[in-house]
């Protein structure tokens, strides 16, 4: 039904392109490709002004403060506020910085946000591309932000930049791993990395049910991957200022920031699908439709990061690492073992 | 109130120790005694170690600046025994030296450079005497009663 | 031709964690710290040489300003070396006496709930900050509701108080006092229980007792190293004998022991206000105190167990109405002394935390 | 067990989102301030005396009294300033007026666009002729007004 509907709305434009205007074939492909990378970005844009009032609002109440409440209803409007106030500040390069790296790299992990995108479904059949490795490209994407990372701290000509850069690169290269190998258990069971695949192999039993263990691990491995509290140590504003963004203001500030909220809408939302049977409507509530259903499941998973990050103090980088080699990717693999067992009997009782 | 250490006693074993270098000061508190400067060193390390005294703790280093001279005074207070001493060294006006106890307390490190800093007093033999609350091109020492206040 | 070398990386005067504008300038081997050099002074007013040219009286309200967040000991610190000084110690009056203590708890409880915030916001678990504001703010609003003033008091007057408590602050007090043991509760299993905080604060930065002595600490620093000593019990001043309690002190001396002994300390002090608010009596609240203030000729050093530690005065009498020399002994001011020793070959995380557990007040290691 | 007091922690913290929050609303809900808040000062003129006691007592020596003597040889106020930028709001003066002339407001909002603006003007220019017999009045009514 859904499908129907949002295939119609992508069968109409392509129809218009070619016969209304007149397009080729592959023009018409890639201007309906372009609508959609537009689609994409309003949506992370969209998400990112909510996130950031929810996070305000969130911290404050787990404060029992009351948050933004001056400008719109209950301060939503804050935010755009605040972009138009930071589009108006100077954009402050420091002395002896690389500049060419320094201007890019906030870009540079925008676009791996955006292209990572490019294979979350928000829906049924509502994605860009829906290739067969979805999950491993969005994989391989992901591990390239710290890249950027690393060029915002080293560019900055800053110390604090550079301890936080290099702290990045340590804890996102660590928590890579144990990320991958929790989802491989849901993988094994689907036999598919195609994401529409894995929400089709949940209609009956959501996989955080047959896979507690390696949704906790993803969950833990996906705080440190979006640099999120408790594992905020890039940041880690109590000694590094707010390391490899220290030197960062304006516009250019910002686009970190979206980048970041955009990560943490990503990693909720293939959580969701993975683990919480994406647009599967639970208990036959299906009179709602499944995409209302992914927005809820993705708001559930950002709302446990939030009250996560605003709970715990941070945590020391060796413990971090000891963390991450000693537990994280044990659990994990013998996660996978268990599962691989298992998979085995039941083919082995089913015949 | 204070417990009151046997000045008379202290004072005596001082001297038979370490040759005349210490005497009653008399004051109001009744607990002070005066020590000659080349001999600090020996007689703090004296009021530490010697279980009799037992002096473990420098409750302050303080100079004032007083007409007549520099008096830098240490507090010493005793944790097992409780009781106080108030060792009191007088300096010359023009030259004010006396050595550093800071091999005796390292509690003294700073609170020397500090005298240092708004007094003016040298401590001989202190690892790092540089000013500590004023920069260090600062003109003068604000604690002596010369120095000329501005508004 | 690859090389490493070492990184000096300034911390401060303007960092979040230095609680302040002190400077420390750290030389890095990646993340551990070779060496730290401390640098004071950016808040230096020159308090002991202003206290020479004001009267005995009108030095008291720039005690609030030495540590800004225990105003009212600071107060009573200074008040008590003047009486001690003019030898009217035993002359003030009950009411007062017990103000006193009631008060001078209050504002230890403000200022461990201050410690064991920012010790909170340190390892940056922000909420934990809140809720330590949150129980210190209610505290200063009783302070504030006795003296006019949140931080800086100017209640304690040489021979008493200025005045007598306010009409409601006894029952709003008990009401605060007996709600405090659950924000005590609160802070324990949001920080305290935490296992990522016990992680990040257990074995960092140990002070042994010998090393605590050595370099002067004093207070609950002190006590963390597991010496037991409280001038509350040793030598107890205004009418501290009178009040039974119990004295923490730490085993290791690490950073949590440090913070513990501030959270039972928390506790006995609520204890101590709770007895103090069922036997105050009624009376005046100054002693006959000459309108000028001239102590006789002669010095007094005289010190009480402030939140941070032992602070100390040793004021000289010239026999005028204005202090020869008054010298300052700020227990803040040494206790930083031992910092470069403690940050040697730890990590700049714990660097933090440690100089955090110290408990270090700008305003009174400046003066 | 390992992970009790992360759990623990969660639960406070879930408690307090769903509790009342505690922040006040400050311009719309105005702070409840004790009596004895020291904010501004204010001068009740006709009571004042120009003892200079209030100048006495201050420790920073922020109040400058102006007096003439009239024709019975009283002492009559023709100036009062308050230097409230150095002032370190203790209430010395407060406490040394005999006359309960000089008192704390409950106003709290002293920040101003000009620093000379935070000075305080409680009485000025008015300077009694010798045929005015007529009890001082309050020249600037909203600052002096008494209380």
């Amino acid at each position: 039904m859904e499908k129907s509907f949002f295939n119609t709305i992508a069968d109409a434009l392509r129809n218009w392109l070619m016969n209304g205007l007149g397009f080729s074939d592959t023009a018409a492909q890639l201007t309906a490709t372009a609508i959609w990378t537009l689609v994409v970005i309003l949506f992370i844009l969209m998400n990112l002004i909510v996130l950031v009032w929810l996070e305000r609002k969130f911290s404050a109440f787990f404060q029992q403060r009351r948050g933004p409440n001056r400008l719109g209803p209950a301060g939503f409007l804050q935010f755009p506020v605040d972009i138009v106030k930071v589009l108006g500040k100077e954009d402050i390069i420091p002395a002896n910085a690389d500049k060419t790296v320094f201007k890019i790299a906030s870009t540079c992990l925008f676009i791996t946000t955006i292209l990572a995108w490019a294979v979350i479904p928000l829906g049924d059949g509502v994605i860009l591309a829906d290739l067969n490795i979805g999950l491993f490209y969005f994989l391989a994407i992901g591990s390239t932000a710290t890249v950027s990372l690393m060029m915002g701290g080293f560019s900055s000509n800053n110390k604090y930049s550079l301890i936080g850069g290099m702290r990045t690169v340590a804890q996102m290269i660590s928590y890579e791993i144990p990320m991958i190998f929790s989802l491989l258990g849901v993988v094994m069971m689907v036999g598919s990395l195609r994401l529409s695949d894995v929400v089709a192999a949940q209609q009956n039993m959501w996989f955080i049910v047959p896979q507690a263990i390696a949704f906790l691990v993803y969950f833990v491995a996906t705080v440190a991957e979006t640099n999120r509290g408790p594992f905020d140590l890039a940041e880690g504003e109590q000694e590094l200022v707010a390391g490899y963004f220290t030197e960062y203001s304006g516009i250019r500030y910002a686009i970190w920031m979206i980048a970041e909220y955009g990560n943490l809408v990503a990693v909720s939302t293939i959580a969701s699908i993975m683990f919480l049977g994406g647009w599967n409507a639970p208990f036959g509530l299906t009179f709602i439709p499944g995409f209302v259903w992914l927005l809820l499941k993705i708001y559930f998973m950002i709302f446990l990061f939030m009250w996560v990050k605003w709970t715990y103090p941070r945590i020391r980088i060796d413990h971090l690492m000891h963390f991450g080699w000693k537990f994280l990717i044990p659990v994990s693999l013998a996660n996978i073992l268990v599962t691989g067992i298992g998979i085995y009997v039941y083919r082995l009782i089913i015949g | 109130m204070d417990k009151i250490i046997n000045r008379e006693a202290l004072v005596g074993e001082l001297n038979k120790k370490f040759g005349q270098c210490a005497e009653i000061f008399e004051d109001n508190t009744n607990q002070s005694i005066k020590v000659k400067p080349d001999k600090l060193v020996d007689i703090m390390l004296e009021l530490r170690d010697n279980p009799n005294y037992d002096f473990k703790v420098l409750m302050n280093l303080n100079s004032v600046d007083y007409p007549e001279n520099f008096t830098v005074v240490y507090h010493l207070n005793s944790l097992t025994h409780l009781h106080k001493l108030t060792v009191k060294v007088e300096l010359d006006k023009a030259d004010p030296q006396v050595p550093s106890i800071t091999s005796v307390w390292k509690a003294a490190n700073v609170q020397e450079r500090e005298a240092y800093d708004l007094m003016g007093i040298v401590f001989t033999g202190h690892p790092n005497l540089k000013r500590i609350l004023l920069v260090d091109e600062f003109v003068g020492h604000p604690l002596r009663k010369d120095f000329k206040l501005q508004a | 031709m690859l090389k490493t070398q070492e990184l000096t990386l300034n911390l401060g005067p303007h960092h979040p964690s230095t609680h302040g504008v002190f400077r420390c300038v750290l030389n890095l081997e990646g993340e551990y710290i070779q060496k730290a050099v401390n640098h004071l002074g950016y808040l230096h007013r020159g308090i002991e040489k202003l206290a020479e040219s004001r009267t005995y009286t009108q030095f008291i309200p720039y005690n609030g300003r030495l540590d800004y967040v225990a105003g009212m000991l600071n107060e009573w610190t200074y008040v008590h070396a003047v009486e001690k000084l003019m030898g009217i110690t035993e002359e003030i009056p009950e009411r007062a006496q017990y103000i006193r203590v009631i008060l001078g708890e209050l504002q230890r409880l403000a200022s461990h709930a201050i410690y064991i915030a920012s010790m909170a916001l340190d390892v940056a678990g922000a909420t934990a900050w809140f809720y330590g504001f949150r129980d210190r703010d209610e505290i200063l609003d009783l302070l504030e509701m006795v003296s006019g003033q949140r931080l800086m008091p100017n209640y304690m007057r040489i021979g008493g108080v200025a005045a007598d408590l306010p009409e409601g602050f006894i029952e709003k007090c008990q009401a605060l006092i007996d709600e405090f043991p659950n924000r005590i509760a609160e802070q324990e299993g949001i920080l305290i229980g935490n296992e990522i905080f016990q992680a990040r604060v257990k074995n960092v930065g140990p002070i042994s007792k010998e090393m605590a002595l050595d370099y002067g600490l004093t207070g609950p620093n002190l006590r963390a190293s597991g010496v037991d000593t409280d001038l509350r019990r040793d030598e107890p001043y205004g009418i501290y004998d009178r009040f039974d309690f119990k004295v923490p002190v730490g085993e290791k001396g690490d950073t949590f022991d440090r913070v513990l002994v501030r959270i039972e300390e928390m506790k006995e002090s609520v204890k101590i206000v709770k007895k103090a608010l069922r036997d105050i009596p009624e009376g005046p609240v100054m002693a006959k105190v000459p309108k000028v203030i001239k102590p006789p000729v002669g010095e007094v050093y005289s010190r009480i167990e402030n939140a941070k530690g032992h602070l100390g005065f040793h004021i000289v009498s010239d026999g005028s109405t204005k202090p020869y020399r008054l010298r300052i002994y700020s227990p803040c001011f040494v206790n930083i002394g031992i910092f470069p020793e403690m940050a040697k070959g730890i990590h700049l995380m714990d660097a933090v935390v440690a100089l955090a557990s110290l408990d270090i007040v700008l305003g009174e290691i400046d003066r | 067990m390992y992970g009790q007091g992360l759990i623990k922690g969660l639960r406070i913290t879930l408690k307090h989102f769903f509790e009342k929050k505690i922040t006040q609303q400050y311009p719309e809900e105005r702070p409840n301030l004790p009596e004895r808040f020291k904010g501004s000062l204010t001068l009740n003129v006709p009571k004042c005396i120009a003892c200079g006691l209030c100048s006495n007592a201050c420790p920073n020596h922020v109040i400058k009294i102006e007096s003439q003597k009239d024709e019975n040889n009283k002492k009559k106020l023709t100036g009062y300033k308050v230097m409230l930028e150095r002032c370190l709001f203790c209430g010395f003066c407060v406490e040394a007026c005999p006359t309960k002339a000089l008192e704390w407001t409950k106003e709290f909002e002293l920040t101003k666009f000009y620093r000379e603006d935070v000075n305080l003007d409680l009485f000025k220019g008015y300077v009694p002729s010798p045929d005015d017999d007529k009890p001082a009045k309050p020249e600037n009514e909203d600052t002096a007004q008494a209380s």
